[in-house]
């Protein structure tokens, strides 16, 4: 039969099922898949807070959502092109946000009468023609398994297991995608359960021939592979990538990693991650609770170790006290916290950017801090290692902030070499006849690292207030107004040792947007088909929030109007004006879901049409 | 591969590593009140410090927050004065980190049983070989004198003008119900004996929990009086030796039998009297022998 | 002999000796005996952090300061005009702070050989001259005492404990103060003590007799009553201040208080008081950390208490997520934070204002509060019956700050009437029929309060995002957003229900101050002073920090300079540039100590003069 | 005087309150997995309700985090689904500003063992009457299968790939060491055992402690297998009850005799089995029963 070849330059896949359906595993499968091939990935899972929901229901619907394109790809799609949906409810949940003359591959016996009754469906759509809107290529994928299985001697029970890989046969056939990478996974995965190797293999083939020999499959999908910076490619998501950052880090500063963690939504990954490396010699401590990780943290901090903790909002806010106490004593120490939805439990699978305040202003008492924040997952791996760097360099506990939306969602990353990160090397004390706990690098104002096992060192460290230099307890009144106001100027030092921002889009232009963090994808999709479309918006994206980049004062300055957009109802915003004096128009989705393309485009458009307006 | 810290700790000692207790007193004055028992805790650890045969500075001793607290300042090796409650969860983190070092955790009854109960309890049952000194003064000192966990029913504090309402914990009961493998108790009375609880508690593989009867002549004067005070002594308290009778009493009359039940792995005794109750244990398990002592 | 009486406005006495010299007594019989003879009275305790300090040390030097006068008196004094010195020390660490012309009574046994080399003293300053410039007068005060009970058979022993009580007795004839009141205290105090209470009443005695006598006592020094708003008084601190306030704001509502907190300094009085009052139906729980002690707090107000939790920074560090969760359920409480110098342990007995950051945005996610700051002692009763208003209005938990100074510095308080205070009914739901756990009324935009015990309306409530109206569970994006604003909202509306700021000093200056907590004595008083002088100062203070009253928005429009004095590195100064979008000078002293009156006079002579200068 | 809040607690109930177990079932879906242990913990709980024989609005469930956290909103009485690791605290503040109510907790072996702990063990020792009932299925749950304080030695989860490390709590000899007064234990498969220990709870004055073996289908599937499938269970578990001889085995031919040492406070047995040890304990103290049994 023959069949068309279209080309493309970005198109948007969900795998829609239910909870026990297998689409997550699909969806990675297909991803890996596409960026092996070379296009570039950026993929997000969305699955419900319930570990297993009731079968079909519109709450258990479970789904992996993957763009791709040959060019750069920022964000997992504002619309989907193609939406495998496995039963009634995760069409219904997923319609809306299908383009008009988009695919539906529809598995025929999720839409059975129990199936549509859960969906809460009077009729059935694929028959109702209320889909008429859409291409749909319904199937039985159940029976076309069944069939196919029919000779191998294999039970009846494992087929139902492997319906997602015959949805990804499906998909691979669509976009012409090597299979042998699944193959190796399945080959590793079932090594010792033959059957359903066996069968999964089979049905992954199955899925592609029903697609090669159907004539509802009339057209495959060709991208060409995007234009990336020479290097090996990694698939990987944010918590992966502070995982490694972390591990890389220590590898880089020579000294051993100690985690101390306590598990949370959405940041486990990263314990899990990190557990799984012990052999690399790497230390953690999964603790009784959050307290005691970031505790456990600061005691291998002090004994020389390069030491983290990883969380989410309720545990950062149960680690406050002793991130005050990392402050006081001048430990390194890399805190990541996995934003998600709050306030308090809030929604806990869903992503949110509202721990800002938290992170800079959080603690009791004068305690400044460096915030960081990753604005992609891959960018994950370069903030930790960021993190590290300040935290080793400046001798400060140092906040770094990613939220679920980028902590799951994965894109390519480039391995890096380690000579192509910064330096690393800790601040070790060498010489005990100069040394005391608070003498400083006249520069960087970090105070030197000097752990049990020095000799000639033996010093005491601790909460209350120290004297400068000695480091003997001290209630002096000048000594305390002087060490808090070297913490904050050691804080502050760090502007002049970080990058300037870079202005994308139009510097030029009369309408300024500041982002920070995971909104980067959304931001710069929109400012980039803004441009695209010959006008002007400029884009500044921050890493750093404390301190700022020393250029930003200068460039807010320059714009009529500034945007910040944020996933909060204004934080960022707020800490700017505070800072510059300068009113800044807020943009504030606090919904647990990313901000669109479209929804940023549309603001944009908004502004400068009221410029135009006005001129 | 060898990490820029192992190049550090690695690092040979120069001279001698036979040092004399006064070796491990820093420079500084104890700022415990005249009579606090901490002085007759402060002596026999600094006395043990040398019988550990290892340099100063692979020593480390952690604290919380309260009068106990202020322990790292009096001993010239490393030292941490941490926050409230959490020395055991820094020492774990310290020693998992750097195994090469001997770490101790000076701790008290409200830091650790109250606040830092948490930690204590997982300490005990994780086994990280530290070893954990609680000064049980049986009242919150530092703070001005309000009721601990161990203060005992009907106490009058600061906080229980009409007397504490609550059970108090058994601190050495708790630490054997989380699984502990070394619990001890001394008083501040017995410096010797406490010397010797150190001693074995710096053998000891493992998690070792010392509860130390520590008199705080500020807010809780003669709170042990009842067993302590040289007339009633013999007759209230039971040295608790591994397979040693237990006998005690001014004449040595008085004993306490067990036969009948195998004890394959717990023994309990109680002593009663009309002032105090003092419970005896002794636990010997797969991983290692404890000794608990009045 | 002839004495001569000097009339005066005000005085600042100090008592100050070792830890065991019991000065905190005396200087607190002398002011509560000065409070009832109608004069102003501001006093301030500074005692060591260490429980008992060597004996003769110089950080072992305990102080009581009074400042009294016939007009209102907000700070406890800048410079000391009386210096009660019981030893070398004492002498040494106060007399940087006493008055040219100053008197000093030096207690002579107290600078002997030991105490003079214990106070780092070469010479002994009675005798080599140094003190010229002030009025010394040394008397052996134990050889006096020894001399005075040589008949009473009382025992030597106790002569060395009442010297204090010599010493009052010498200031009340100074003063010309009635002794009643001290020999009823000490009647009570000793009822078990016979001897104790004849030495005590004989040697407070033997002072007056002393002063009457010797000729080195030349003057008697006559105060006029200050004119107060008639009423009773009593002499009040701020934690027994806050206390009472809890007190009688439960009876005002008509509902049991509940206190659930952990001790910490200086915040432990307020649960000493509260645990006094059980007789009264109070119910509290020392818990056995400060989460619990929040937890607790929140479970009692979920049964309809008026529920409260007190601590200082690192106990509000932890409880930072059980506010989230009061926050989300939407539940009264009362939070107060007696705040100390940080960060981590800092420095515990100090004051500071460094915990307002926190107070404002510690939380994790979008957590809005209501947060307070009492003025003064005798304001903290005020602005605890005002958060438990705010509490129980609007269904939210509320921070009220107060810090070491004023909670443990006292003044005089008139005790109000029940009806005087405002009405603190709380919103019990009534109707079954019409309750839903979101309900709200529309002008506060409170939920309404339904207890467990009211039959019909069983519900369940929590940390997870709740669908608006029924209570549900809700992870619906619109439905997110929605309570995320109503939450923000509900808070924004509370500024409609407070007092609008009103302007002191002379509101049509050039020159505005804005003050907030603790700092209001020694700025009330310079700004005073300033006018006094003729020179235009403007002077707003802030009780209400979240939200702030609406009428200062168009006050900070009108200033050409403002000036925010804080114990801190410029929080309040941020919050309200980010709000405002002004800039604004911050002074900030951070060094565990209050400002003094002279110190913001000179800023205040300091910048009018260099708007002179400008002119 | 009577208080306002005290004027509404006081009204008196309306109708009859001779309730049947669907009463207490409010009108949602229960969202644990099909097959989840916790099903068998909310059954008795809903039988047991009526006899307490107050009236729902009295009667409160808290909760902190994970799967146990959801029992609140299945059962319709007044719930509060709290954090993690609070719900002990939440509800003692309850049960203190409240004596009137009947007060419950469901929580987990994560939330009550781990970031729970100091919580759990002060509520044993203070004794304050609510009833804590902790789904134990050995594993963190919600949080999609990383080991708890209760998982063995071994066990290998999401976060400890080549094996858990440490010892595990017990978690009844945690609670009898730090004091509490009833300790029960018992295992979803067994709902009518379940019902009766829920029924003691209840009926015990001071705090109750019921630790329930949940199968957790997801993450630790077949957990218990070794002493509660059907072939082994009768040899491998022992029914413990107040004055009843401890016989077992399927022919009831195995027993455990204590004599000779005087029980006045504690007896401590072990049943030790190559697949599992259980601890079989049963306190007597001076102000109530406790129970026990696995
Ligand atoms: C987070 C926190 N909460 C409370 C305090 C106040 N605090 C300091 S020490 C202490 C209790 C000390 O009691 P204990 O451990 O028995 O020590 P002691 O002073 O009796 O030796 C308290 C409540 C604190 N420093 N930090
Ligand atoms: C402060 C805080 N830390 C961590 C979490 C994440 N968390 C939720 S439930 C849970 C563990 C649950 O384990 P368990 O109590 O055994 O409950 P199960 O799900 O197994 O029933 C964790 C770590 C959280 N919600 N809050
Ligand atoms: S207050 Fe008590 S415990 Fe603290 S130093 Fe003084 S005597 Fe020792
Ligand atoms: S994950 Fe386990 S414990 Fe949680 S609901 Fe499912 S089966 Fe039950
Ligand atoms: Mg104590
Ligand atoms: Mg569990």
């Amino acid at each position: 039969m023959e069949k068309e070849i279209i080309y493309l330059d970005e198109i948007t896949v969900r795998f829609a099922g239910d909870s026990g359906d297998g689409m997550q595993l699909a969806g990675k499968q297909f991803s890996d898949a596409s960026a092996s091939s070379g296009v570039d990935v950026n993929t997000f899972p969305d699955f419900p807070s319930e570990i297993r929901a009731p079968e079909g229901t519109l709450y258990g619907v479970s789904a992996f959502q993957i763009k791709l394109g040959s060019t750069a790809v920022n964000t997992h799609g504002d619309e989907i092109d193609l939406l495998v949906a496995m039963n009634a409810s995760s069409l219904k949940v997923n319609l809306g946000n299908l383009k008009v003359g988009g695919i539906i591959i529809a598995n025929l016996e999720g839409f059975d009468s129990r199936n549509l009754k859960l969906a809460k469906y009077s009729s059935n759509p694929l028959e109702d023609g209320s889909l008429k809107k859409y291409q749909v290529i319904a199937l039985d994928m159940e029976a076309i398994i069944k069939e196919e299985l029919k000779t191998s001697g294999i039970s009846p029970k494992i087929v139902k297991k492997t319906k997602n890989f015959f949805a990804l046969g499906l998909t691979y056939w669509l976009f012409n995608r090597p299979m042998e990478a699944t193959v190796k996974w399945l080959n590793a995965k079932f090594k010792n359960d033959a059957d359903m190797l066996e069968a999964n293999i089979r049905v992954l083939n199955a899925g592609w021939n029903y697609a090669l020999k159907n004539e509802d499959f009339k057209r495959q999908y060709n991208l060409q592979p995007a234009k990336f910076e020479k290097g090996n490619y990694r698939n990987i998501s944010g918590n992966h990538a502070v995982a490694l950052g972390l591990v890389v880090a220590s590898k880089k500063a020579n000294i051993p990693l100690f985690l101390g963690t306590y598990p949370i939504t959405p940041a486990t990954d990263i314990l899990q991650y990190i557990s799984g490396y012990k052999k690399y010699g790497i230390r953690h401590l999964q603790a009784e609770d959050e307290i005691a990780g970031i505790a456990s943290a600061i005691g291998a901090s002090y004994g020389g170790n390069l030491a983290a903790t990883t969380t989410s909002g309720p545990g950062l806010s149960l680690k406050i006290e002793a991130i005050g106490l990392a402050v006081m004593t001048e430990l390194p120490l890399v805190i990541v916290d996995v934003m998600r939805a709050g306030p308090s439990t809030g929604l806990p699978t869903k992503p949110e950017q509202s721990d800002l305040y938290q992170a800079m202003y959080g603690r009791h008492g004068e305690a400044p801090l460096p915030v960081l924040a990753a604005a992609s997952a891959a960018d994950c791996f370069n903030m930790t290692v960021e993190a590290a760097r300040l935290a080793l360099k400046y001798m400060t506990p140092v906040i770094l902030l990613t939220d679920g939306y980028i902590a799951q969602g994965t894109e390519p990353w480039r391995i890096p070499e380690l000579n192509e990160l910064p330096d690393l090397t800790p601040n070790f004390a060498t010489d005990p006849d100069r040394f005391a706990p608070y003498v400083r690098d006249p520069q960087t104002l970090a105070r030197m690292w000097a752990v049990p096992g020095m000799q000639g060192m033996e010093h005491r460290i601790g909460g209350l207030e120290k004297q400068n230099i000695t480091g003997a307890v001290s209630h002096d009144p000048e000594n305390h107004q002087k060490m808090v106001e070297i913490r904050q100027e050691k804080i502050n030092r760090i502007a002049q040792d970080i990058p300037n921002l870079e202005i994308m889009g139009s510097p030029e232009a009369n309408l300024l947007i500041i982002g920070w963090g995971s909104t980067y994808g959304a931001i710069k999709s929109a400012v980039d088909a803004i441009s695209r479309e010959g006008k002007k918006v400029a884009y500044v994206h921050l890493r750093h929030i404390n301190p700022l980049p020393t250029n930003l004062a200068t460039i807010v300055g320059r714009y009529k109007e500034i945007l910040v957009p944020e996933m909060n109802l204004g934080q960022l915003k707020n800490i700017l004006q505070a800072r510059y004096l300068i009113p800044m128009i807020g943009m504030n989705k606090v919904q647990g879901i990313p901000f669109k393309t479209s929804e940023i485009k549309a603001k944009i458009e908004e502004l400068l049409s009221k410029e135009e307006a006005q001129l | 591969m060898k990490t820029l810290l192992d190049e550090i700790i690695s690092k040979p000692h120069i001279g001698s590593i036979v040092y004399e207790p006064k070796d491990f007193k820093p420079d500084v004055d104890v700022r415990w009140c005249a009579g606090c028992g901490g002085y007759s805790i402060l002596s026999p650890v600094q006395r043990i410090m040398p019988e550990l045969g290892i340099p100063k500075e692979k020593i480390a001793f952690i604290s919380g927050i309260g009068c106990s607290g202020r322990f790292p300042y009096y001993m010239d090796v490393y030292g941490f004065h941490g926050i409230h409650g959490r020395a055991i969860a820094i020492a774990s983190g310290l020693k998992i980190g750097r195994p090469d070092l001997s770490v101790w955790v000076a701790t008290g009854d409200g830091d650790n049983m109250s606040i830092g109960g948490n930690h204590f309890i997982h300490g005990c049952r994780r086994n990280t070989n530290i070893n954990v000194i609680m000064f049980n003064n049986e009242v919150y000192s530092l703070t001005k004198g309000q009721y601990s966990p161990t203060s005992h029913k009907g106490q009058i504090t600061k906080s229980s003008p009409l007397g504490a309402l609550d059970e108090p914990f058994n601190p050495a009961a708790l630490a054997l119900g989380a699984g502990a493998t070394f619990v001890a108790r001394g008083i501040d009375k017995d410096r010797n004996h406490l010397q010797s609880l150190f001693e074995r508690a710096a053998a000891h593989n493992g998690f070792s929990f010392i509860e130390v009867y520590t008199n705080c002549n500020i807010f809780n004067d003669g709170a042990f009086d009842s067993f302590t005070k040289k007339d009633v002594r013999e007759d209230q308290t039971v040295m608790l030796e591994h397979g040693k009778p237990l006998v005690f009493g001014k004449e040595r009359d008085k004993g306490i039998i067990i036969d009948g039940l195998n004890p394959r792995w717990y023994r309990w005794w109680t002593v009663n009297t009309p002032w105090t109750t003092c419970w005896c244990m002794m636990k010997k398990t797969a991983r290692s022998h404890s000794y608990w002592a009045i």
